[in-house]
């Protein structure tokens, strides 16, 4: 892998800006003042920044209810996305979508989506414009471990594979889905090896490893961009928090997210490799990181204090004409 | 002007709106056929044949076959309609949302809202819908109204083959989600059919026939048996009004209103069954809108709340025939 | 008597039916939860904790986790209902029906018809609708009335804790397929409910309020909507009847035509989009089976036909509420 | 193999009558006489048959919209079926589900299938009771290549192989779908090693061997009643007949199925094999299909004697009470 310094310096703004994104919504969500259901994505950040960095405005990714990250990765608005999950005016989707729904697909980004696999469909259509209008675009599709056992899912693999359509599967093993383990839902035990089993190829990555995941996107990039069709990646990596917050995690072992923050934080495996290998020195990563920060803040002063969403809105934007 | 079949109609439309825009695609099971096979192309040309002759002019990157997946159908017409395309997905028989309902009620018809109004979803679902050949519970239901109710969805129920042509053209033209019913049954019924493209707009309602004493609101098969019910009931010197209302979602309220203003008395038609049906729909919409003016009760005639039998003599006592409409309007027109 | 919430009162029809019937198993996605994994057993108990403790009480082999993949999910409860058990399947959220529907629509719902009568399918499935949580348009829809409109389908509404537990008892028993609506922010609503089984029988709407100006039809959450709607109509003199249907399939048809032939007037409230709705149902009943008796035009407070708004302003414009229902009264009952 | 002659009596008789009355249906369909779809299951006899020889009423099959082949293997009355047919009274139906709704609870068939792919979780269903209820049965069911695409038999696959589930799949692969080749519907082109990729053993025989499905099918119906959970077997053999009747089959190469019928009919490599073994003699096997023909044509004529249902059944049996 050679990736330059700009890329590299972009691929941590990314990082670190999820990362703030999320551990601040976490706060905020906690004052009660956030409506709706927050899922985050904190600890998996490598994975949606590893699998975008090489994506234009004219790839397309499908999201999971777990989106904030995907959307950050594919370079969409921060305060836009802060706007929409406070349900203000002026968020990106007008307030009423919210987290599940949040979408820009001015950028690209099909949209998070509140049933789990139905992304999957979605995203195989996206390849299918890119295929058909000769756009050069690839779509990019991130599922969890417990959405690759969704009908939906099965059949899009099928179908981009049938069609040699431009489409990456990326499964996001996080090893649970909702309250249930990976190893108890995926009865082959093998998300990749039953995937692979569609006629594609499917690689497993460390999903912590920023450097892996993008390694192997970039090969699955290639070959949907030069016509050889989907095929996908299996990346390892944790969630920090609950399933959605206020999920006391019940199914977790203690202290097991404690250790996994302590010892394999995707951030810090980053920070260390690329300030060892000397590519950016660790002031800039900290200039970095403390920008995303103001980032953030900025956005949820912005939202708190933005009004909201006005009543005539309620009826607009159902139909393009009725 | 050439008499053309519904089948014809609905092929014709197709061909046009694919030669005028290379965004209009055709995906579907066997829409042509004989794929990774030894015999001809375009073997089928969808299961009743109304797509066939669109592989041989367009080819196999605008007239898609596909695996037997309809979720996965569905959901690739939803976003390649999304990103760019105007995906026409044909789903066989309606009764096979069952698998795939997802990608209309949650992902098509809801795009646009949440994403703010950031979405256009110009897709088209073909299907067919409806009973009388024998083809029992899983292959006759009339799914119409549960896709009336869901917001964001249009929902197109031609009843001759000169609507089905500007209906469709009409549809696939449309920036939103149209679900598009096709009667199984009526494939073979001809009239006048320009050979140019013409649209007809959504939520107009069409008075196939005027009369003073009822009001009788049908759609797709059903206008015919209206009709013919219209034909008996002037023959005991009953008046009737036939309206055809063409599309169920836009509603063209205003049309059936007025008329009920005028008659005072209202028969439904609807061969869907009945509970939450289009005909309860209408019911209620004149129920609260032309009370004043109405005479009599509201008559809605409908399958029984049963599935679609198999047997022909228990799917013709089923299905709403002339006498059961002339008999309703006679009740309250007395 | 003790006061319980709904929650514990479904729960406890759940204990008392499993306790009582080997056959009855309960089937879901983290209806226990923390299969796979190094924390507790029996960490979720269901999304809402709904089913709480009923893993502890009887097991793996009784309650089952499953894989998210609905349509496997109703598709076994349903072939293991015609073979021999009596399923509770939990959908979680209704919306995705959109996912499974087949194995409703077209499977347990036909089995019977299709087989000539020799099936029996004593399949429950349990499921969350309705809006007030910030939800938006994917998690708070109200679909009963697409199930309703399925011939082979009992719809349950309750809406309290005292008619939740009597009715699933009922649903466990019932020897057909039952889809069981529980409104996701009425879980912690709490009153009277006895510690032993007992049964509510289906298509007896429950008169929540007496009164002979207006009736007022409501189902699930609604039902407290209506009654408020009912007080504050009081004020000014207005004595409204208040009608719980409790269950929309078989519906209690000569309650309501009773009560409006009674009081003249009628409006019905309705939490779900209008089209093809259940407050369009029971509207279209009336105007053909009470229209002598009718004095006013048939008002329904429903949704608009939007999908769920997120930002908690929008959806409280979203939601019928006390003011709109007590004002369309007052509209009709001038 | 060592299968007693009663038994394999019992197998040519199935696979005769099974024939037989698929040829009858054939001619009787285009008398126009015969109302609806018919989807016949000429050429696959050996599959039924081979699948089911080993099953005894606790035992489930769930079938396809080509049902009427397994319901004669799983022993239902042909005469009940060739009522049902015609849509007459006495049907096992009652006349009010046809060809693709044929089933009968009492002999554990769980009915033909309008719904592609639909039969899969509702034999897993079957399996569960069988399971809970300790009854020591076995649950299996058809599926053509076709139905290998959908989700719902995907789904069905994982849930069987993580709840362990005594479920046997058959995997029907007459190279056909409809009017679509198996090697463009199914990706991996290759039905049995995707099956297999979700953790539970697929074996591929030829569908044309009544010997060979029997073989595989044992050691499944073994496995599945010792716990060990499910398993199935891609077996290989064309319908002779277009996919429903009309279907002028312009999708197949011209004498293509001529030649399959005479050189590969499942019934001649039967009556080849017991005969040339010495196991059975022609004479007994041509009485014995000589009497499927009987039985098949007094069927026909009870049916087309038969009156139709009456006007009362039409609102019966939609509820056990209402
Ligand atoms: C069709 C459907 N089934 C169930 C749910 C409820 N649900 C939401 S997220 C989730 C777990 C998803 O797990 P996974 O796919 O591993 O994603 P993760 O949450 O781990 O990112 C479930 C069961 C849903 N939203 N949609
Ligand atoms: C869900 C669904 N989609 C499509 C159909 C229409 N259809 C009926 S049979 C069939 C082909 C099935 O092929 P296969 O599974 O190989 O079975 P075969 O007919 O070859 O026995 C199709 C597409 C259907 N009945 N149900
Ligand atoms: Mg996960
Ligand atoms: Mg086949």
């Amino acid at each position: 892998m050679q990736i330059g310094r700009d890329d590299l310096i972009a691929a941590w703004r990314s990082m670190v800006t999820i990362r703030e994104f999320e551990e601040r919504v976490a706060s905020e969500f906690a004052t009660g003042d956030m409506p709706g259901f927050v899922h985050l994505y904190a600890g998996e950040e490598a994975i949606a920044v590893g699998a975008c960095l090489d994506l234009s405005d004219t790839d397309v990714i499908g999201s999971t209810h777990r989106g904030h990250g995907h959307y950050i990765a594919k370079g969409c608005d921060v305060e836009g996305m802060m706007l929409e999950l406070f349900g203000r005016k002026g968020g990106l989707c007008g307030g009423k979508g919210g987290s599940m729904h949040i979408a820009d697909l001015d950028k690209g980004m099909l949209g998070a989506n509140g049933i789990v696999g139905a992304g999957a469909p979605l995203i195989v259509g996206a390849a299918l414009t890119a295929k058909t209008l000769g756009t050069g675009g690839v779509a990019v599709g991130f599922f969890g471990d417990g959405a690759t056992n969704q009908g939906a899912v099965f059949e899009s693999m099928n179908m981009a594979v049938v069609l040699k359509l431009p489409v990456v599967f990326v499964f996001e093993n996080n090893y649970i889905g909702k309250g249930t383990g990976v190893d108890y839902a995926v009865g082959s035990r093998d998300i990749a090896a039953r995937a692979a089993g569609f006629g594609m190829p499917v690689e497993k990555v460390d999903g912590r490893d920023f450097f892996a995941v993008h390694d192997a996107m970039r090969t699955c990039i290639a070959r949907a961009r030069d016509g050889e069709g989907p095929s996908g990646i299996e990346a390892l990596s944790p969630r920090y928090y609950g399933h959605f917050q206020g999920d006391p995690q019940a199914y977790r072992a203690k202290g097991e997210v404690e250790a996994l923050r302590a010892e394999h934080d995707c951030l810090a495996i980053f920070r260390a490799r690329v300030v060892e290998a000397g590519l950016i020195e660790a002031a800039a990563l900290d200039e970095v990181q403390a920008a995303a920060r103001q980032l953030v803040d900025d956005a949820v002063r912005t939202a708190r204090a933005a009004p909201p969403p006005s009543a005539a809105d309620l009826t607009t934007d159902v139909y393009v004409s009725y | 002007m050439a008499k053309k079949t519904i089948r014809e109609a609905i092929n014709e439309a197709l061909r046009l709106e694919m030669a005028r825009d290379p965004a209009v695609v055709v995906i579907g099971e066997d829409v042509a056929g004989g794929a990774g096979l030894d015999g001809e192309e375009d073997a089928f040309g969808g299961v009743m044949g109304v797509t066939k002759g669109l592989y041989g002019a367009f080819g196999a990157p605008r007239v898609i076959d596909t695996p037997i997946s309809e979720t996965a159908i569905m959901g690739m017409a939803a976003g390649a309609a999304a990103t760019g395309l105007r995906p026409v997905a044909e789903l066989m028989f309606c009764d096979f949302m069952g698998v795939c309902f997802d990608q209309i009620l949650n992902q098509a018809a809801k795009f646009r809202y949440m994403f703010g109004g950031k979405a256009r979803t110009p897709l088209v679902v073909r299907n067919m819908y409806g009973g009388g050949l024998g083809a029992a519970a899983q292959h006759s239901q009339c799914l119409y109204g549960m896709f009336t109710a869901v917001p964001g969805i249009k929902v197109v129920v031609p009843c001759n083959a000169y609507d089905a042509k500007g209906l469709l053209i009409q549809a696939i033209r449309d920036d939103d989600p149209v679900i598009f019913f096709e009667h199984k049954a009526m494939y073979d019924v001809a009239d006048e059919v320009p050979d140019e493209a013409y649209t007809i707009p959504f939520g107009e309602a069409n008075i196939v026939r005027e009369g003073g004493d009822v009001t009788i609101v049908a759609l797709g098969r059903m206008v015919r048996v209206a009709a013919k019910a219209a034909e008996q009931l002037a023959a005991d010197g009953i008046e009737a009004e036939v309206i055809d209302l063409r599309t169920t979602s836009p509603l063209d309220e205003e049309t059936i209103i007025e008329s009920v203003e005028e008659t005072g008395r209202l028969v439904i038609v609807d061969e869907a069954n009945p509970r939450c049906s289009i005909a309860a729909d209408v019911a209620a919409l004149v129920a609260g809108q032309a009370f004043e003016r109405l005479e009599a009760p509201i008559r809605q005639v409908t399958a029984p709340h049963t599935p679609v039998p198999f047997s022909p003599e228990l799917e013709r006592l089923y299905l709403p025939d002339a006498g059961r409409v002339a008999q309703a309007a006679r009740e309250i027109a007395g």
